[in-house]
């Protein structure tokens, strides 16, 4: 295949337009909403739903931090407070942190791709309805007096029809059903995206480490979520039609549970933080105005991460008894995930230090997640020692050293990410001052809150307690935490006064403020229903840099480029796209994408009837079944025979 | 940084020669990176060492002699300790509170009634799940005499934050002195009023949870209270066992451990000052 | 020193007849070499044939004969050091055994092509006729047939399973004929296996590959990890002799699920990585000479 | 370095495809991961508590029996065949031949399913009895769940094919269904082992 140095005929170029964007335009009204399949309007609507959650999460945060503020305290009662610590991880963890990074990813990868939507459109709408359907199930426990109250964990037989009667369990059970069946469907749709769907000549060793990334955590969350599908149908089976999978009266095994949840949960913590690995790279390379040092060993790093991360599962599970024989096993394949993440951050010191670095707020949190995540990261290796871990299993310094991780690890690249794409999804560029001031509130806040977590939890302060007494001595550390908690809470609104105020005051930020290297930087901010006008192809591993195709090394001068290679042949009067081949990216075939469809909506609705009814009622899955099969007929039957002709 | 910015604008104006120093300087920055990943896998490493001994370390407590076996079974939320004994007469069955010889392995031997417990006494050792179905097991040593609080480390439910346990490590004379006291039945009542205390007791449906050995109490589902008035605490741990405290516990168990399995019992107010005086005396 | 002697000749008819005698005790550790003829002879003839054909096979790399002379030493520690009859005695050394002949012999074999050499030291009419043979339709297919990457991913998995299952593992410290005829089929479905997973990927691309070794470290580890995790012994004739290496025979059995679990799945995880990092530098190559075409 | 734009024309390429090209081929095939996964999880851990429990089966319960389900492999399989008549049918849009390969499919896999339902009548347990019974009922459900799916689908496909309603979406797929089937297939074997044989072999005397 070859590129021919021939300017693009167009014979009416205005008119080419106006076609484009009536054929991608979506639909008016409440009805044109319902059917929207435009992958920025879904990832938007992920991101926007996932920061509510974080709201409602953050706000649960908060109310923890102020019962233990003081030793004693009867803010909330034993009751109100494993609600609300429940409510708190599992928002937190499947209602917030997995969506977010999903719906980043929905908004960014078919851009950074350089193509136009997702491979399956009706698939990720469907998705995210589904995710928002989870969303309202839990909360809508949580406001009628019916939320989770046995961790987010939900071990057995703690959480078994005997210790927890109620719907409680059963809700939080089937809140996970939406999410994953969410989250496989985005992932899914990710991954044949990545690989049918990237520009021409952007071969494997090309693809942006965000994709990369996003292509690791997409496949870790398809061979990790069915895990947390068996392990809620065990949960939800044996509570409500009277099974025994984890009931030891009848040959059934409470550790299986941990077993299966763990083997979901050790990966799931990496499906957050890996696509935050991903926000870093492309901060530090569009900040740092170079190429990424390293860029091999970065994907092999990202693979083995997600490759290890399946290995780790038991060390959750030490104290449990686990075999004593296999204690250094365990340690060193624990440790061995320090090894792959240091790699990774020592390619992007090294980019940062040998690069053009302009300081600015997302810079900012990448160099706050340096920080954390590297203290989050000795504190792992503490744990993944099992002496050690025995000690603090279960205290707050694994609270301490999680959130080190999660918030650190994922939390601070995601409001880089945020200040860095902000004026590709708005338009507007983000007030840098206030971004600033934002930045340092968030990152004391941070520390304070969770720096003395770590004592506390050496001091011998079991998670999970609604409160202590005064003689144990907890008291100022557990106040200086609520008081981090406070100023974290500062810094959230100042982040949100920030989206706000710039939604409307911001600098008009153009298509590439930054002069960053990726395609998606190539399209309008805000970009068009169709990205581009004409697909991009990808010269180069950093398509907007000038640079010879072999020369990667000589980026660090590099500038963005204006006159890009384009693909010209496609047809304007259907939603078209080019489908390429797997590794070198070689235009294969064209391929006719969906339009809007208000299919994906309704079936979502027939599965929420089945998923919801079951909790009540078992027949409710045949029910479901029924309805939601008939909704995928109508969402496939043949309507419109589509034209053979090219 | 001002320095290098000049150095570089110079460099741009070279374009030839700068291609190879720039080629030269990402070679030396992978070098830097790859040393930097080697001294990490070697720190690792030496981590490693150090923990599989410490693990080993902690594994050969058990090897040390035949340990004495206390079973210990989480319930929600308190602690029944068995010290087992081939000879069924020393079997001593006690709870939240005991204790154990200085010096002396001691096997921990874990189970669970209800759900997923954790034994752990912070200053002992580390932890060890208690799982319905399932026999744990950890060792633990005490060197120094002292009293150590224990805690459930795995959340268990409403009451996960008031289940603490006492262990008092003593010098093996006195242990040996305390458990002899401890297998005696309860002691009779000395005076009226602690028999009318105890005729009390034996009144209200606290039998049906609770055993006192030597009366007809005999009750399985509560701790036992044979020697109840040598505790340190009530309610595993939650308040100090003082006659006041006791009567607020027996009257209204909810209002201090919300959510715990004893039942409120209406005992007439003439009927209780006489049982905690019955209770208290059970040293 | 006479004692140590006197120890040996005791040992050595116990050796003569392999697996007929009592179970190897610690002491007699470093003295119990495996000197079955039916291992032995084929394991020379191996070593005769590479060193005969290296000689006159120029093409050779360095990094081939490597890979054959380590390969081979690895399959000499495996079968003939005396972790062949402490694998009558434990079931660790046992899986230790067969993990270095599928993860370290197997590998670094095909690694270094040995066939090419191996017909290179045979005499020049030979080696025409054996091309011819090769080269016959039946013989031609059946090799496309065996492998191709999911034929030999699906023989290899179907052996290691099926030589686990209790039965069929214990039949093999009985009678030598079922011993052998586990190792020989573990050690050519790992042959096939890692012949598919390098070279197989002229139909099957890199990622396929890389898929390959991927799902067999998941399915060898889940494996591992029900060792690991059983409560009970799965195979009770090592009952009664892990004692003497300071084992029970479920800490025998937990350590050998350990050995197939974690350093299993770390080989597989080095030779994934390996592909991967080839499969990149490939894409780059194309794209590099489609460049130059359009020129 | 010339810094002209350069295009690349497309348009001589086709503009559909039924071949694992085409995304839809991998989002079938990814489904079949994400379903594979799980039931292979779910053998681990029927195996894994086969290990826990000493006597198996818990007692009252009988061992599934063998021979039905042994023969009901000889329908399933052959029924792939059908998918894969039906697959190439769609590649040359031989309308003929996809709908004699959907009907094999689909008669051959109905023969199987009602194999299933008589055997699966003759337990003598059911999913709230014990351990075993609930593991084999999930397996069984599961399964069957995802069969009489694909079933529905493949007569939908059968009616579109033979009313003439079908253009390329509904040729590939076609050729999709052909991916969903062999899957449903190739998982039945392990799954299989593990509920008929795996209890067995796992006894270690």
């Amino acid at each position: 295949m070859a590129t021919q140095d021939v300017s693009p005929h167009i014979p009416n170029e205005h008119a080419e337009l106006s076609l484009l964007d009536r054929v991608w335009q979506n639909g008016r009204g409440i009805f044109g909403w319902l059917s929207v399949t435009t992958h920025h309007a879904i990832g938007m609507r992920y991101i926007v739903t996932a920061f509510v959650m974080l709201l409602l999460g953050g706000i649960e945060a908060l109310l923890v931090r102020i019962q233990l503020a003081h030793s004693n305290n009867t803010f909330l009662g034993p009751d109100r407070y494993n609600e609300i610590f429940t409510t708190h991880g599992t928002t937190m963890m499947f209602l917030f942190a997995v969506p977010v990074m999903e719906g980043m990813a929905i908004y960014l990868v078919p851009m950074m791709c350089g193509t136009r939507n997702v491979a399956f459109p009706r698939l990720n709408a469907f998705g995210y309805w589904l995710y928002l359907g989870g969303c309202l199930f839990l909360y809508w426990g949580v406001f009628t007096n019916a939320a989770p109250d046995m961790g987010w964990f939900a071990y057995p037989p703690l959480s078994g029809p005997q210790f927890t009667p109620g719907k409680r369990t059963d809700i939080w059970a089937q809140m996970i059903t939406f999410t994953e069946v969410s989250a496989l469907c985005v992932a899914t749709e990710l991954i044949a995206t990545i690989f049918k769907m990237r520009a021409p000549r952007m071969s494997l060793n090309r693809i942006p480490l965000f994709v990369w990334s996003i292509l690791v955590q997409s496949f870790m969350t398809i061979f990790a979520m069915p895990a947390i599908v068996i392990a809620s149908s065990y949960l939800l089976s044996d509570r409500t039609v009277a099974t025994h999978f984890v009931n030891p009266a009848e040959g059934g095994d409470p550790i299986l549970y941990q077993h299966v949840f763990w083997f979901f949960g050790h990966p799931e913590v990496y499906i957050i933080f890996i696509p935050a690995l991903g926000f870093v790279s492309a901060i530090v390379t569009a900040h740092s105005r170079r190429a990424i040092v390293g860029y091999p060993a970065m994907v092999l790093s990202l693979i083995a991460n997600g490759f290890i991360a399946f290995g780790l599962w038991v060390h959750h599970m030490f104290a449990t008894g686990l075999p004593q024989i296999g204690e250094a096993y365990f340690t060193a394949s624990s440790m061995m995930i320090a090894v792959t993440s240091g790699i990774q951050i020592f390619c992007w010191l090294a980019t940062l230090w040998s690069g053009k670095v302009r300081l600015t707020t997302a810079l900012h949190f990448v160099y706050g997640f340096l920080v954390i995540f590297v203290l989050g990261g000795l504190t792992g290796v503490v744990l993944a020692s099992v002496p050690l871990d025995l000690q603090v299993h279960d205290t707050f310094f694994v609270v301490a050293h999680f959130h080190y991780v999660l918030i650190g690890g994922a939390l601070f690249p995601l409001f880089g990410a945020l200040y860095h794409w902000y004026p590709k999804m708005t338009g507007r560029m983000m007030s840098e001052r206030l971004g600033k001031i934002n930045f340092w509130f968030l990152f004391i806040g941070f520390n304070l809150t969770f720096f003395p977590m770590h004592i506390l939890g050496l001091h011998g302060m079991p998670r999970r307690v609604y409160t202590y007494g005064p003689e144990m001595g907890w008291d100022n550390l557990n106040l200086l935490a609520t008081i981090g908690a406070f100023i974290i809470a500062i810094g959230g609104i100042l982040f949100l006064v920030n989206v706000f105020w710039s939604r409307r005051h911001g600098r008009i930020a153009g298509n590439n403020p930054w002069e960053a290297d990726s395609l998606e930087w190539a399209a309008a901010s805000p970009p068009k229903n169709y990205n581009f006008e004409f697909l991009p192809v990808a010269t180069s591993r950093y398509p907007l840099w000038v640079a010879p195709e072999s020369e990667p090394a000589s980026l660090s001068k590099a500038k963005t480029q204006p006159d890009r290679a384009v693909v010209t042949g496609l047809r304007n009067d259907r939603r078209e796209v080019l489908v390429t081949t797997l590794m070198d990216a070689e235009p294969h075939h064209r391929y006719v994408l969906p339009g809007s469809s208000i299919w994906p909506f309704i079936t979502a609705i027939c599965v929420s009837i089945g998923f919801i009814g079951s909790v009540f009622n078992p027949w409710y899955i045949i029910s479901g079944s029924i309805i939601s099969g008939l909704a995928l007929l109508g969402w496939f039957w043949p309507r419109k025979l589509l034209e053979l002709e090219p | 940084r001002t320095l290098m910015r000049g150095h570089r604008n110079a460099e741009e104006n070279q374009p030839l020669e700068n291609h190879e120093r720039a080629q030269t300087r990402e070679t030396r920055l992978r070098s830097i990176v790859t040393v930097s990943s080697v001294v990490t896998v070697v720190l690792l490493f030496i981590l490693l060492v150090a923990s599989i001994s410490i693990g080993k370390a902690n594994a050969d407590l058990g090897a040390s002699g035949k340990p004495m076996i206390i079973q210990v079974i989480g319930n929600q939320w308190w602690w029944q300790f068995s010290y087992l004994n081939d000879d069924p007469s020393q079997v001593l069955t006690t709870a939240n509170e005991i204790h154990i010889p200085i010096g002396k392995t001691v096997l921990i031997q874990g189970q669970s009634n209800d759900v997923i417990h954790s034994f752990w006494v912070p200053n002992l050792h580390g932890k060890r799940d208690l799982i319905p179905s399932r026999v744990t097991t950890e060792y633990i040593r005490a060197d120094r005499p002292g009293i150590y609080r224990g805690q459930c480390a795995e959340f268990c439910g409403l009451q996960h934050a008031h289940m603490a346990f006492y262990i008092v490590a003593e010098p093996e004379d006195k242990f040996k002195a305390w458990m002899q006291a401890q297998l005696q039945p309860a002691v009779a009542p000395a005076t009226p009023a602690l028999a009318q205390g105890q005729q009390n007791f034996l009144n209200y449906a606290c039998v049906y949870c609770h055993q006192i050995r030597g009366t007809t109490a005999s009750g399985t589902n509560g701790p036992d209270l044979t020697h109840f008035g040598s505790r340190r605490t009530i309610a595993a741990g939650t308040l100090p066992n003082t006659p006041g405290n006791l009567g607020g516990w027996i009257v209204n168990p909810q209002s201090i451990k919300p959510g715990n399995h004893m039942a409120t019992i209406a005992v007439k107010p003439d009927d209780l000052q006489p049982m905690i005086q019955y209770l208290e005396s059970l040293k | 020193m006479k004692q140590r002697s006197l120890a040996f000749i005791l040992v050595l008819p116990a050796l003569a007849f392999g697996h007929a005698g009592e179970p190897l005790a610690p002491h007699d550790l470093w003295s119990a070499w495996e000197f079955d003829p039916g291992v032995v002879l084929p394991v020379a003839l191996s070593a005769i044939l590479y060193a005969r054909g290296a000689r006159r096979h120029t093409g050779l790399t360095l990094l081939q004969r490597t890979c054959f002379w380590t390969g081979w030493l690895s399959l000499v520690l495996a079968l003939i050091s005396p972790i062949h009859p402490m694998g009558e005695a434990l079931f660790s050394a046992h899986m230790l055994q067969h993990e270095i002949l599928m993860l370290i012999s197997a590998p670094l074999l095909v690694l270094s092509r040995p066939l090419v050499t191996f017909l290179w030291a045979l005499p020049i009419e030979w080696r025409k006729a054996l091309g011819r043979w090769s080269k016959t339709k039946p013989i031609a297919r059946t090799w496309n047939a065996v492998t191709d990457p999911l034929t030999a991913w699906l023989i290899h998995a179907v052996a290691i399973w099926v030589w686990h299952v209790p039965y069929l593992f214990q039949l093999t410290l009985r009678s030598d004929l079922a011993h052998s005829g586990q190792h020989l089929s573990f050690f050519l479905s790992a042959l096939l296996f890692w012949w598919a997973v390098f070279y197989g990927h002229g139909r099957r691309a890199y990622g396929a590959a890389f898929l390959y070794v991927f799902t067999t470290a998941i399915h060898t580890g889940a494996l591992g990890a029900l060792l690991t995790f059983a409560p009970h012994v799965w195979y009770p004739a090592y009952r009664t002799t892990t004692q003497a290496w300071g084992l029970t025979p479920l800490q025998d059995q937990q350590l050998g699920g350990l050995i197939m679990w974690v350093p299993a799945s770390l080989v597989y995880l080095a030779a994934g990585l390996a592909l991967f990092a080839a499969w990149l530098k490939e894409s780059d190559l194309r794209l590099e000479r489609t460049q130059l075409d359009a020129r | 370095m010339e810094l002209a734009p350069k295009t690349l024309d497309v348009s001589h390429l086709e503009p559909f495809d039924i071949s694992s090209q085409a995304p839809l081929w991998w989002g079938q095939v990814l489904i079949a991961c994400i379903e594979g996964t799980m039931f292979c999880l779910l053998i681990a851990a029927f195996l894994y508590t086969r290990l826990r429990v000493d006597v198996w089966p818990l007692p009252g319960d009988q061992f599934p029996h063998l021979t039905l389900p042994t023969l009901a492999l000889i329908p399933l399989i052959l029924s792939a065949v059908g998918s894969f008549i039906a697959s190439e049918g769609a590649k040359r849009n031989d309308r003929s031949r996809m709908i004699f390969g959907l009907t094999l499919n689909l008669v051959l896999a109905a023969i199987f399913f009602a194999m299933r339902i008589v055997e699966w009548h003759s337990l003598n347990f059911n999913w709230k009895a014990d351990i075993q019974g609930s593991y084999v009922w999930a397996f069984l459900g599961l399964h069957s769940f995802d069969v009489v799916g694909d079933l529905v689908f493949t007569l939908v496909l059968i009616f579109c094919v033979v009313s003439g309603r079908y253009g390329e979406k509904q040729r590939l797929g076609v050729h999709v269904d052909s991916v969903v089937w062999y899957f449903l297939v190739a998982i039945w074997i392990p799954i299989y082992l593990a509920i008929y044989w795996g209890p067995k072999l796992l006894e270690s005397q």
